[in-house]
């Protein structure tokens, strides 16, 4: 249940187990991330992938993903498909309107990093995160309806992680290995 | 109110002191609150509800990862929601922007002050209260073109504008509608109108008159569905058309307030409803109205019977929403003008005419014997045609397991 | 009717006008003038026998390394009449090619030579709208030249694959934003 | 302020006489299929003229024909037209096979029959289920997907993907049909007759608010739909009685007895959206009786191998061809010049939701903004084929 090391000669086992003790980071971080919504637009294959994993056989609205129709009340970008020179604008407009926290996940290989575009397109983008901050990258081309479902599980994972009202400090990742703060010493080293 | 007061000076001696207003304030409020509190957390109920049945309605399993079985699904929806940064655009109408929601959530939960839930469980027995509640409804209309002028962005405008014009010509018919039963019973108080159906089923309002106020019901419940902008109506934020409509710019908890007034708003017409056609907190037999308990002695099921009736409603508006595309506006127009308000007015005439003339003063005679039993029977056909579709399904699954393998 | 017959009309309505021809083609075709294409077109339409009254396709082809370096517009017709196919073929310079547009006969020749203008730089001269379709309207030079090098950024984003992108990214360098530390400034302790 | 003298240029906003508005409609917009930006001269509803401007998905595919040898255009192909790839890469096969002077097997040609109609199916359920979304109904849309699924299987079953394929190789295809694939064909087969087609039929074709939204919509007359090069079921739909697979039978489709489904109007004027609707959905009925004549010619056939005709390296001789093929979406004509080595000289595609949304502006006057929407979607374009 994360790092309560600090906190834990105070209250260490003084309630019975009928009381649920937890943090406020557990308790936003678990609404935060069951009920992720959205943004409906797709780009290219990716997209027809991304409404087959919202239909009836691989539902995303199990886990509480919705897809809406503004940016002003989404929290995540799901790029899905190939990002063009002439979308970037608009993809960092759409970033721009949403409200904070915001998300990013980038379905397929064209907006990882162009895909099969890479070489002779000279009207796509090599990558959207050249443009836009990505959390998670779903690779595959079209990644199938399992591997985005993969993908925002381990950006539930990653939303849990996430420290919202702590001091900035070591928190034990649940990504293998990622330390997620690494993000913020490189910010503290600069 | 006598039994509140009784009950405050048990709990409270010294409160006979006290001066006489605030005695009466702490009386009224009691009821208001309770009333207050049980429809205000209700949205969260609905909200999962409607997901669940329209995932069904989908083939699809709904939201079940968040809770035992999906429970805390709104839950998390409204603390993520309470969390959210609430954007208010630079050329955004600041104070009409915040005032907007607000209008439309008082607009949605102020008729709870008259729907009865029960003999003394009403908070305050207005006795113009069937014009009281489609005043207050009409609040929320400001609230939605506030919305939509307020957030200067073309989208809501067309929403707000869309949304100002269906639901002033939707409340004229409602309203019509509304004198019917006003007619036969000849009082305005919600209680005096519920206390008129009291009898058992046949009794309710829906099977008086039989084939005019059946008829009735159908346009008022008609009426009422493009006042919330639900199913076929749903034109101000239609999702293709217009992305969002009146709710475009809000985000965080402002959008929240809005999700919350729609749902409210959807049974309070609901409740309407009940209360006018559907005979209110009765039950379909006066043996059923009390429970009596062992411990507790008779407790009354006035509450939960209206909160069934109104709830199968709601369901209904949901089953609708699922199902029918959405109608353009002029045909919208078209519905409400040429063909509700001549059927209301119609009805007006015929049904007032029929309560002076004495012989049919209380219905037609043939009343007792052709109403309910219609309506049993199309409720079991409904219920045939559910059990049906189930088992078919389920028929089907086997089959193709059986040819895959 | 087949392509010698289609071919026969034509050269006895425009006689010098039809250079070329090659009718035992995969696609039989006839090359027209540049300056008459406009009437050879509203001659196709309008003439009962050949009655083309629909575009099929109209491509640009850039030539560089051929004889007389040339672009060529080759036009594809169909008659819903007759059922019959042919193709007409326009030759122009490279350096500033521009076509008498077709777009009175057939009205989807105006997307055609909008495309044909906007990725190999054919001007279309009478166009009611000879604005770019597919590219940015500050996109500078014509894609689909041969001689068409990849710029090296346009307005900031690469264009060009740097070679080294993959070798880059994988030495641990910062490609793109990368992801954000989204932790709310906390004022007591960050006081920078 | 522009003086009455200078020519008033319609798209110059403050040129603009005070109730008039410019809409952009602009590329994420949850209705408009993909990346489309719609500029709508709006005055109140009623739209005064409306102008799309594509190229946000525009991916050089062109550009990349050219640099790629032919086998390796097919993905490129593929991914042109993704909800119906396997149209894309049997268009481009069979031009560059007849450039070659290639003649498959009947038995290939059979397969390839199969999975075109296969694929005819799956990409008018996505068509008309997008469309009912955009009219407002939300469960036919998933029912649709639902029973797309089980076709993905049965791509998924014999080539390994789900969207795009790169089935259709120069000269064969890449993978043989497994054993239970005609059998499981069938079942597919009975259970959308007997279901699928009917449900969707009755829960929303007929439904009347969704006629009465779409049957006096959009109406397109034969002139505009031959002069603006409509094809597929955009053409039929206003009328004209016009499908490849009758005119120039090509793959074997002239012994396979079907009839070509036009336009009635039998709620409006003929050519409306709900025709262009109304002949995808019946379109997909005569998929499925190709679909069992072609099982049964299959079972009666003997197999050869599929890889038998394909060159060891595709180098077709010097020449051009222009090649048309009925595509679910329309003609998808390829216009490939070859220099006779390794990599096309030249490939030009004419895709035909490019040439639909030519004549998008003639319709979009005077309609009102939920009319713009059926418009789109009665059109059923796909912005990776118009961008290319």
């Amino acid at each position: 249940m994360g790092d309560t090391s600090e906190i834990k000669g105070l209250i260490h086992n003084r309630f019975g187990d009928g009381l649920v003790f937890t943090s406020a980071d557990q308790v936003i971080n678990w609404s935060r991330k069951n009920s992720i919504w959205f943004m409906t637009f797709g780009l290219a294959c990716c997209a027809i992938e991304m409404m087959a994993t919202g239909a009836s056989r691989y539902d995303t609205e199990r886990f509480g993903i919705m897809p809406r129709g503004t940016p002003r009340q989404t929290d995540l970008m799901i790029v899905a498909g190939t990002v063009t020179l002439k979308m970037a604008t608009r993809i960092k407009r759409l970033y721009a309107q949403m409200p904070e926290p915001k998300y990013v996940l980038s379905m397929g290989s064209c907006a990882n990093n162009g895909g099969p575009y890479w070489k002779h397109g000279y009207h796509v983008l090599k990558g959207v995160d050249e443009i836009v901050p990505v959390d998670v990258y779903v690779p595959g081309c079209p990644p199938r309806p399992e591997a985005l479902l993969y993908g925002l599980l381990k950006l539930q994972e990653k939303i849990q992680e996430d420290r919202v009202t702590r001091k900035r400090g070591y928190t034990v990742g649940s990504l293998a290995g990622a330390r997620l703060d690494g993000a913020s010493d490189r910010a503290a080293g600069k | 109110m006598d039994a509140t007061y009784e009950y405050l000076v048990w709990l409270l001696p010294a409160a006979a002191s006290w001066p006489s207003w605030l005695v009466a304030a702490i009386i009224t409020a009691l009821p208001a609150l309770a009333c207050f509190m049980f429809m205000s957390l209700s949205p969260l109920i609905y909200v999962y509800a409607e997901r669940k049945v329209s995932a069904f309605m989908q083939d699809r399993i709904g939201p079940n990862r968040v809770g035992p079985i999906g429970l805390l699904q709104t839950l998390a929806d409204t603390i993520k929601l309470l969390f959210k940064e609430a954007i208010f655009p630079r050329k955004v109408d600041r104070k009409l922007f915040v005032l907007a929601p607000i209008l439309v959530n008082v607009g949605a939960f102020m008729p709870f002050l008259v729907i009865p839930w029960g003999g003394r469980l009403q908070p305050a027995d207005l006795n113009v209260g069937v014009f009281y509640v489609v005043a207050i409804a009409s609040l929320s209309t400001v609230g939605l073109i506030m919305a939509g002028w307020a957030s200067n962005n073309k989208y809501s405008l067309f929403g707000g504008m869309r949304s100002a014009a269906q639901i002033v010509s939707y409340e004229i018919p409602a309203m019509m509608i509304l004198l019917v039963p006003v007619m036969i019973v000849g009082s305005l108080s919600l209680q005096d109108i519920t206390m008129a159906q009291y009898g058992g089923l046949p009794n309710w309002f829906l099977f008086r008159y039989f084939p005019l106020m059946p008829i009735a019901f159908l346009v008022f419940f008609v009426a009422g569905l493009a006042e919330t902008n639900r199913a076929p109506f749903d034109i101000p934020e239609a999702e293709s058309e217009l992305v969002g409509g009146f709710h475009t710019e809000y985000s965080g908890f402002f959008f929240a307030m809005f999700f919350m007034a729609e749902y409210t708003e959807m049974f309070v017409i609901s409740a309407t409803a009940t209360v006018l056609f559907l005979g209110g907190y009765l039950a379909p037999h006066p043996a059923l109205q009390q429970l009596d308990l062992p411990l507790v002695g008779a407790v009354p099921m006035g509450w939960f019977w209206m909160w069934f009736k109104a709830w199968s409603l709601v369901f209904v508006m949901m089953w609708l929403r699922w199902t029918l595309p959405r109608s353009r506006v002029d045909q919208l127009m078209h519905i409400a003008w040429k063909v509700l308000l001549p059927i209301a007015l119609v009805l007006v005439v015929v049904v007032g005419g029929l309560v002076l003339w004495p012989p049919t003063a209380g219905g037609f005679p043939w009343d007792r014997w052709v109403g309910w039993p219609l309506t049993l029977g199309l409720f079991a056909f409904l219920l045939y045609v559910m059990v049906r579709a189930v088992q078919w399904s389920r028929r089907r699954t086997q089959e193709l397991q059986a040819v895959s393998r | 009717m087949d392509a010698k017959a289609i071919h026969e009309t034509l050269v006895a309505q425009f006689g010098d006008k039809i250079t070329g021809a090659a009718l035992e083609a995969a696609s039989p075709f006839a090359v027209v003038a540049t300056d008459a294409i406009a009437e050879v077109a509203a001659f196709c339409k309008a003439s009962p026998a050949l009655a083309f009254d629909n575009l099929m396709c109209l491509s640009g082809v850039d030539y560089p390394k051929e004889a007389p370096p040339r672009m060529e517009v080759v036009y594809h017709l169909y008659s819903y009449t007759h059922l019959h196919t042919f193709a007409l073929k326009v030759q122009v310079p490279r350096e500033s090619p521009a076509v008498p547009t077709v777009e009175k006969t057939w009205g989807v020749a105006n997307w055609h030579e909008r495309e044909a203008w906007d990725l190999l730089g054919i001007a279309f001269t009478g166009h009611s709208d000879p604005r770019r379709i597919l590219l940015p309207d500050d996109w500078e030079g014509h894609p689909l030249r041969k001689d068409w090098q990849d710029p090296e950024y346009y307005n900031g984003l690469h264009v060009k694959p740097t070679q080294g992108m993959m070798e880059r990214a994988l030495a641990g360098e910062q490609i793109g934003v990368g992801p954000f530390d989204f932790t709310p400034k906390n004022a007591h302790v960050d006081e920078a | 302020m522009a003086t009455p003298e200078t020519i008033v240029n319609e798209w110059d906003p403050d040129a603009l006489d005070t109730d008039e508005m410019i809409l952009q409609m602009g590329p994420q917009h949850p209705a408009t299929h993909g990346v489309l930006r719609v500029e709508l001269r709006t005055d109140g509803e009623i739209v005064k003229a409306a102008r799309p401007h594509i190229g946000y998905l525009h991916r050089c595919f062109e550009k990349h024909c050219e640099n790629v040898d032919y086998n390796g255009v097919m993905p490129y192909a593929d991914r042109m037209d993704y909800c119906a790839a396997m149209g894309n890469t049997l268009g481009f096969a069979l031009a560059v096979e007849k450039l070659h002077g290639i003649q498959v097997s009947p038995y290939v040609d059979t397969v390839r029959v199969i999975m075109a109609e296969l694929q005819r199916i799956a990409s008018h359920t996505v068509a008309v289920g997008t469309y009912t979304m955009d009219i407002g109904a939300f469960t036919p849309f998933l029912y649709l997907l639902r029973d797309r699924e089980k076709i993905l299987d049965l791509f998924e079953w014999t080539c390994g993907a789900r969207l795009l394929y790169n089935y259709n190789w120069v000269g064969g295809v890449s993978h043989d049909l497994p054993e239970g694939f005609v059998r499981a064909t069938r079942d597919l087969l009975r259970e959308f007759d007997s279901v699928t087609y009917p449900e969707l039929l009755d829960l929303i074709i007929h439904n009347r608010i969704f006629v009465r939204r779409l049957s006096h919509v959009g109406v397109c007359s034969p002139e505009i739909a031959i002069s603006h090069d409509l094809t597929g079921p955009n053409l039929r739909g206003s009328g004209i009685a016009r499908d490849l697979r009758k005119d120039e039978p090509y793959c074997g489709y002239e012994n396979y007895d079907f009839e070509v489904c036009v336009g009635k109007g039998q709620y409006g004027p003929v050519g409306s959206c709900f025709d262009r609707n109304w002949v995808r959905v019946v379109e997909m009925r005569e998929s499925s009786k190709i679909l069992h004549q072609a099982l049964d010619r299959l079972e009666k056939m003997e197999r050869t191998d599929v890889h038998e005709k394909v060159p060891k390296r595709v180098k077709p001789p010097k020449g051009e061809v222009y090649f048309r093929s009925e595509a679910p979406r329309g003609q998808l004509g390829y216009y490939v010049v070859s220099d006779g080595n390794v990599n096309p000289y030249r490939v030009k595609v004419k895709s035909p939701c490019f040439t639909a949304m030519s004549a998008f502006h003639h319709l979009a006057k005077g309609m009102m903004i939920a009319d713009i929407i059926a418009l789109i979607g009665s059109f059923d374009i796909v912005l990776g084929e118009i961008d290319r």
